[in-house]
């Protein structure tokens, strides 16, 4: 295969790395430094960093993004002095945060308060390294990729819970609660929603699915699937006007009110990480991932790195769909935000899968002329 | 696909060493056995650790000094002052309209917190009494250090009209150590802003 | 108890909003401010551009999309004060007439020994920007400038003195230009004559120098009673140069002076 | 979850100022609440016994910091009633139109704050961008943005600048705009509904039983407003609507606000007009100079000696943005009154809570409470 | 109703218990009582003369007496009322009006706090503005108000 995936990239770094750190040393040494395990080893980790990395950086930029949008929609300009346009302020934020003193409130657990907002980053950032983002760019190409991006997507209202149990704080408590009601009443709409593209595609692996919209995204016939899950994802990542865990106006600051310093910046980081994952998985599922339809001149999608590009550009414009709705929507209430999620979201995303069946028979049927796309 | 890539078998010597001699040998013969231990090596070796040894003292002095990285996170103190969301009296309307669309505090990285865990700067927005002198200690206390207050307006800088109160605090340094005074009752938002681009440049020149 | 009554239709259409389709008419306003704010937000890029500056006034505050200019007539803002050392008579007004009693007097050079020029000192950790100061100022020697910004690492760096505030007076800030009338029956000062000695203390105190000793025939004495051995002489007042600052009262040993209205 | 307390406040996002409310609650239901005042309380009637009347203005305007003309002109009907003054028409005028342009400005602060206890960040924004126009205006003829001492006693200090009352009509123009926006942001939104609709209803009865006024007794039906039922200063000679709503909830309360500020900037055209055709004084001719006058240097103990003084008694109700204010002056015939006491609404719309607040949830309590319009410096004084 | 018709009206029915009332400016009238009869008072003003708003209650310390003052709103007549009664400087002792009108729950405590007023029958008469364990009325007036440097002496002392 041609292309350079980027676990080839960095295979190819650490081969290089250690091919010249293998100078150094004796003959022995060296011969077991060049081994291919060392190699896959260092290979991989190499491959982590870039993951950890990629996230961060997208994560701050993803926070600037937000910051600049939501200046805009509410007439004023959002973080400017800090670097060029403000893009170094979120790099300002996170240094501050980790310098500052981290403390635990004396009557806190401890084993819970120091492990939950690690716990929150590593699952975070594990869904980031296993969401494929180009051709090249693909974490983990398990068959069940989709799968295990829900399974540990839906790890947060464990942590988030043992966090603020662990502060001994009422404000604390009653965010946590709420956000694992929240968290666990939508996972069911949002997989329904999922059951409806893998429906249509025959698939569960990311990849599979994205290569399966190279005629039509999937957004046109799943419509209200697409509905469904950018609702369950306002939900599942705590964003007005689902944002009841961390409502500012009766519960200070929710469930992160006790932690400051570094563990805030975990939490604070760690969300927009699922931010990130969320529009990923809206790009992917129902936008058409890093492909570009085919009316679209070549010139566009042939540059390096051109997957990678579109697919930030499109995961970047869903989030910004995401701050919209936050700069115009008021928050709900915990009731009203389950009813709406048992009594409309389920249907809803019933009837899409439903749709989403129906599309295929359309697909099957001989008179259409058309060729039935499953397998992968 | 990727994951399944096989390592690649040769990688070949684009930038090797120094050495001709070195750089003309295929990599794979070094360190098999029956090659012998080049001297040069570990010469480059024995160049390459102390070069390496004294890198790292000068880095490890510097820092010492605080010219290395107390610089970069001085910069990133300043830059992102958090304030805390609490609102006295009439300064805080001021304050208010200090974070509104015309004046955008936002702008200096300056965003407000409700819970003191996460915020570095309490703002002290107006008369203090006594009623409310230790949660505004205990508030300052609960936030982690590095921290500063400005003491916005003239109740909180010397009790302003109603000093001769008896309840209320004649000025806020009597009970936390007040880093900016802001004149003024109450203080338009440009003077805010100023006031804590002040305590900004106080943060530069004092190290933090 | 009035009976519950239907709200009056008002003036404006709006007041009969209704939810359209849930969000729609919500995110279509905060779109339509988005594509409106989104070369010219109406921030004002503090330390860069200030709301004094010419571009937010007038006609050019109204084409970028203001209703009004935003810094309007500007000049009335009271900040920071600028004293005129210069023409500072030292009649204490401003700090009897500030009802926060920041301001003090304090002798600065200039004055003779015998009655020290004193001229006020203002801590801004107490003042409320009230204006009585500048108000009551009969010389218009102290008056507020449209300067805002005054920040301070130190309590005592709070506290202007009156070479401080001349250096303000000095820079030229545009002044506060509303002049408040005096009333026109202002009450004067009137003497009490059988009480007064003579003692010349208000003639000398007077910081407008509109008290005059002159010389008063006495009646006269009757038989037995004893005449000083020397020349009595009475206050009198010039009105219109009197500012009404109360000097005179203060210092009379005798308690002679008085306010009313002459008749 | 068994019961306990919840101290919200005194740092609280909620509060909106230095308050406390203590709710026990029942899992997420409210079952009792406690108001706790006084931290902001400054003793402002004590130091007014030491102040001259002109003095108190600058206090006045700091007790309610949202709506600091509509105060200073509660104090200054009481003033002028307790030492026999009566001020000339156009300064009545001038206060009618600064305490109109006040009530805007105040309810737009109101909404500012109350969208952002339900979560709406965007609107809290316009609303303090399109308030500082209206403090733009009071700063161009009063000289501050927040603290005017612009009322004297007898009149008003100075008059309105050349071209003032042009940029108050363009301001007015565009306020009516913004109101419509404002109404498009939250009342056509089936979110703010399903938060706001039903909740803290407090029918008229009680609200009459509980002291509650202003809004939030007009939301529940009363048409009761002192501008029209007790006219003070010439708003018997204006034309406008009390504005009511039936519902006596949190959405009641907030199209009763809307309304009232259509119905200022309806007063505010007519006195614009009034003022553009009448010109003359601002300020009492016969005034003596210790009382009306524009500043009186009364630290000074000699000046104020040997004067002779009137006695009386003031008593006057404001419509305030809040509610119905009140000021009751006793003048013994001193430089100094004797006793002010003023009436807070806040005071017991807060305390009524103790009525209306039980029932709901602990996500309502920023809607209800954000309803009421907190200013804690007139509550606490 | 005028001011003439309303006395009639309570002499009538309380005698020896209303010591006067007054022309008041702006008011319907000033209802000076014995405190002894406040409690029936207040009941009448609210039930037979439809007085149903308390909008503000207060006290004034007068050095040798104190004085109480309600002041009430009818919605029928549109129209202020104030009562007022005079209470010995030693036991300011008065019946409370919360069974009549809840709002004055907050009023008397103010009343309380600020003035030393004791209200008899209040639910919860405790101070509202000042800490619990403040040892004076501040709006007495023998209460003096610290000059600043007083203040400031306390607070480096403390």
């Amino acid at each position: 295969m041609s292309t350079i995936t980027l676990f080839s990239a960095s295979d190819a770094i650490a081969a290089f790395l250690l091919a010249h750190i293998a100078y150094v040393f004796p003959a022995p040494v060296k011969g077991w430094i060049t081994s291919g395990d060392v190699v896959l080893g260092l290979a991989s980790l190499i491959f982590g960093v870039i993951l950890l990395g990629a996230s961060m950086i997208n994560t701050i930029m993803l926070i600037w993004w937000e910051r600049k949008l939501l200046g805009r929609f509410m007439d004023r300009r959002g973080a400017m002095h800090v670097g060029f346009a403000g893009l170094l302020q979120n790099f300002a934020d996170g240094l501050k945060l980790f310098r500052k003193d981290t403390f635990r409130p004396s009557k806190a657990d401890s084993l819970g308060f120091w492990m939950s907002p690690t716990a929150y980053m590593v699952t975070s950032v594990v869904i980031f390294g296993i969401l494929p983002i180009s051709t090249g760019w693909n974490g983990g190409s398990l068959p069940l990729t989709l799968l295990l991006a829900l399974v540990i997507f839906s790890f947060a209202p464990l942590f988030i819970f043992l966090g603020a149990w662990a502060s001994n704080n009422k404000y604390a408590l009653i965010g946590g609660m709420r956000s694992a009601a929240q968290m666990i009443a939508y996972e069911v709409p949002i997989l329904l929603a999922v059951v409806a593209v893998v429906v249509l595609s025959g698939s569960f692996n990311l990849t599979t699915i994205v290569l399966e919209q190279r005629n039509y995204w999937f957004w046109a016939p799943l419509f209200l699937a697409l509905i469904v899950f950018l609702t369950g994802m306002l939900a599942e990542m705590e964003r007005i006007p689902f944002d009841l865990p961390e409502a500012e106006a009766e519960l200070v600051e929710g469930w992160n009110t006790e932690y400051g310093g570094m563990l805030f910046a975990f939490f604070m980081l760690a969300d927009y990480v699922r931010y990130l994952v969320g529009s990923i998985l809206v790009v992917l599922l129902f936008l058409g991932g890093w492909t570009l339809p085919t009316y679209v001149p070549s010139a566009l999608t042939s540059f390096p790195l051109a997957g990678i590009f579109w697919f930030m550009v499109k995961a970047y414009l869903v989030f910004g769909g995401f701050v919209w709705v936050r700069a115009s929507l008021p928050r709900i209430r915990t009731d009203q935000l389950l009813r709406l999620g048992w009594m409309r979201m389920v249907p809803l995303a019933l009837l899409s899968v439903v749709l989403a069946a129906l599309v295929v028979a359309a697909h099957c049927l001989p008179v259409l002329g058309c060729v039935p796309s499953m397998g992968g | 696909m990727s994951g399944q890539t096989p390592l690649p078998a040769k990688v070949p010597p684009a930038s090797a060493g120094p050495s001709a001699a070195i750089a003309d040998m295929p990599l794979e013969v070094i360190g098999q056995p029956g090659v012998p231990f080049v001297e040069i090596e570990t010469l480059r070796a024995r160049e390459f650790i102390p070069a390496a040894k004294e890198a790292l003292t000068s880095l490890l002095k510097e820092q010492a000094n605080g010219k290395l990285i107390r610089p970069v996170f001085n910069w990133a103190g300043r830059n992102s002052l958090f304030p805390l969301h609490w609102g006295l009296a009439c300064c805080a309307i001021e304050f208010a309209a200090a974070f509104g669309a015309r004046w955008d505090a936002e702008r200096f990285g300056v965003v407000p917190r409700s819970s003191p865990r996460q915020c570095d700067l309490l703002i002290v927005n107006g008369t203090v009494t006594w009623k409310v002198a230790h949660k505004l200690i205990a508030l300052y206390e609960q936030m982690p250090e590095p921290k500063w207050a400005i003491a916005m307006g003239n109740c909180a800088t010397g009790g302003g009209p109603f000093r001769t109160a008896y309840s209320v605090v004649p000025g806020v340094d009597k009970l936390i150590p007040v880093d900016v005074y802001i004149a003024g009752c109450p203080p338009r938002p440009e003077n805010l802003l100023d006031g804590i681009l002040r305590l900004e440049q106080l943060i530069k020149e004092r190290g933090a | 108890m009035a009976e519950p009554a239907p709200s009056p239709p008002g003036e404006a259409p709006g007041t009969e909003e209704k939810p359209l389709l849930w969000v729609t008419r919500p995110l279509a306003t905060a779109a339509r401010q988005f594509a409106k704010s989104l070369w010219r937000p109406s921030t004002v890029i503090y330390p860069f551009e200030r709301l004094e500056d010419p571009k937010f006034r007038g006609e050019v505050a109204v084409a970028s999309g203001r209703p009004i200019g935003v810094g309007e007539i500007w000049d009335n803002y009271r900040g920071v004060h600028a004293l005129n050392i210069n023409t500072c008579i030292s009649c204490n007004l401003c700090a009897f007439s500030c009802p926060d009693v920041c301001i003090e007097m304090v002798t600065v050079p200039g004055g003779d020994p015998k009655h020290p020029k004193k001229c006020p000192q203002i801590d801004y950790g107490k003042c409320s920007f009230c204006g009585f100061c500048s108000d009551a100022c009969p010389e218009g020697c102290l008056s507020m400038t449209t300067r805002y910004e005054l920040t301070a690492h130190k309590r005592e760096e709070m506290v202007y003195s009156p070479a401080k505030m001349f250096e303000v007076y000095k820079s030229k800030l545009p002044m506060n230009p509303i002049r408040v009338e005096r009333p026109k029956n202002e009450d004067q000062i009137l003497l009490d004559p059988p009480i007064c000695i003579g003692c010349n203390a208000c003639a000398r105190d007077c910081p407008t120098q509109c008290i005059t000793m002159l010389d008063i025939p006495k009646t006269t004495p009757k038989p037995g009673e004893k005449v000083p051995k020397r020349i009595w002489k009475e206050p009198v007042i010039n009105d219109s140069d009197c500012v009404r600052c109360g000097t005179c009262i203060s210092v009379c040993p005798k308690d002679c002076l008085f306010w009313g209205t002459r008749q | 979850m068994s019961e306990m307390w919840v101290n919200m406040g005194p740092q609280h996002p909620m509060t909106h100022g230095l308050w406390n409310l203590r709710v026990r609650i029942e899992g997420e239901v409210i079952k009792d609440v406690e108001p706790e005042m006084g931290y902001l309380h400054r003793g402002i009637e004590k130091i007014s016994e030491d102040r001259h009347y002109n003095e108190i203005i600058t206090l006045m305007d700091r007790t309610c910091y949202v709506a600091g003309l509509a105060w200073e002109q509660l104090f200054i009907v009481a003033a002028e009633q307790a030492l026999h003054i009566t001020p000339p028409e156009r300064a009545e005028y001038i206060r009618v139109l600064s305490a109109e342009f006040q009530r805007i400005a105040s309810h737009i602060m109101w909404y500012a704050a109350f969208v952002q206890d339900i979560g709406l960040m965007t609107p809290f924004l316009y609303g303090m961008r399109d308030r500082d126009l209206i403090l733009d205006l009071f700063q161009s003829y009063t000289g501050g943005r927040l603290t005017y001492e612009y009322m004297r006693v007898g009149g008003v200090r100075n008059d309105l600048p050349l071209g003032l009352t042009d940029r108050c009509r363009k301001v007015c123009d565009w306020l009516m705009d913004r109101f419509v926006e404002y109404d498009r942001l939250c009342l056509s939104s089936t979110p703010f509904h399903e938060r706001c609709d039903g909740l803290g209803v407090l029918e008229a009865p009680e609200a009459i039983a509980y002291g509650v006024t202003g809004p939030m007794l007009r939301s529940a039906g009363s048409r009761r407003d002192l501008r029209k039922d007790r006219p003070y200063s010439v708003y018997d000679k204006l034309q406008f609507d009390v504005a009511t709503a039936t519902t006596a909830d949190v959405t009641g309360r907030y199209l009763v606000r809307m309304e009232e500020m259509r119905q200022a900037v309806r007063i505010i055209r007519q006195c614009l007009d009034w003022l553009d055709d009448h010109p003359g004084p601002v300020m009492a001719a016969q005034l003596p100079r210790w009382l009306g006058a524009p500043y009186a240097p009364v630290g000074n103990e000699a000046y104020l000696l040997k004067r002779n003084y009137p006695t009386g008694v003031g008593f006057s109700m404001v419509e305030e943005p809040h509610g119905e204010a009140g000021a009751y002056i006793v003048n013994d015939g001193g430089e100094h009154p004797y006793r002010v006491k003023f009436r807070s609404p806040v005071l017991i719309n807060i305390w009524a809570s103790k009525r209306y607040l039980p029932g709901y949830r602990v996500a309502d309590i920023p809607p209800i409470m954000g309803s009421v319009d907190v200013c804690v410096g007139e509550c606490d004084r | 109703m005028k001011t003439n018709e309303l006395a009639a009206r309570l002499t009538s029915k309380f005698g020896e218990g209303i010591l006067g009332v007054d022309e008041f400016p702006g008011l319907l009238g000033r209802v000076r009582f014995d405190a002894a009869i406040a409690s029936k008072l207040f009941h009448t003003f609210r039930d037979d003369l439809g007085f149903a708003h308390l909008t503000m209650v207060g006290a004034i310390d007068w050095i040798d007496h104190r004085e109480v003052f309600y002041t009430l709103w009818s919605d029928a007549d549109r129209v202020y009322v104030m009562l007022s009664a005079n209470l010995p400087s030693d036991a300011p002792t008065i019946a409370s009006a919360v069974p009549v009108w809840p709002s004055a729950n907050a009023h008397e405590r103010e009343a309380w706090d600020l003035v030393g007023i004791r209200f008899e029958g209040h639910p919860d008469l405790r101070r509202i503005f000042m800490p619990e364990g403040y040892a004076y009325h501040p709006l007495l007036r023998s209460f003096k108000i610290h000059e600043p440097e007083d203040l400031e002496v306390k607070v480096r002392s403390e």
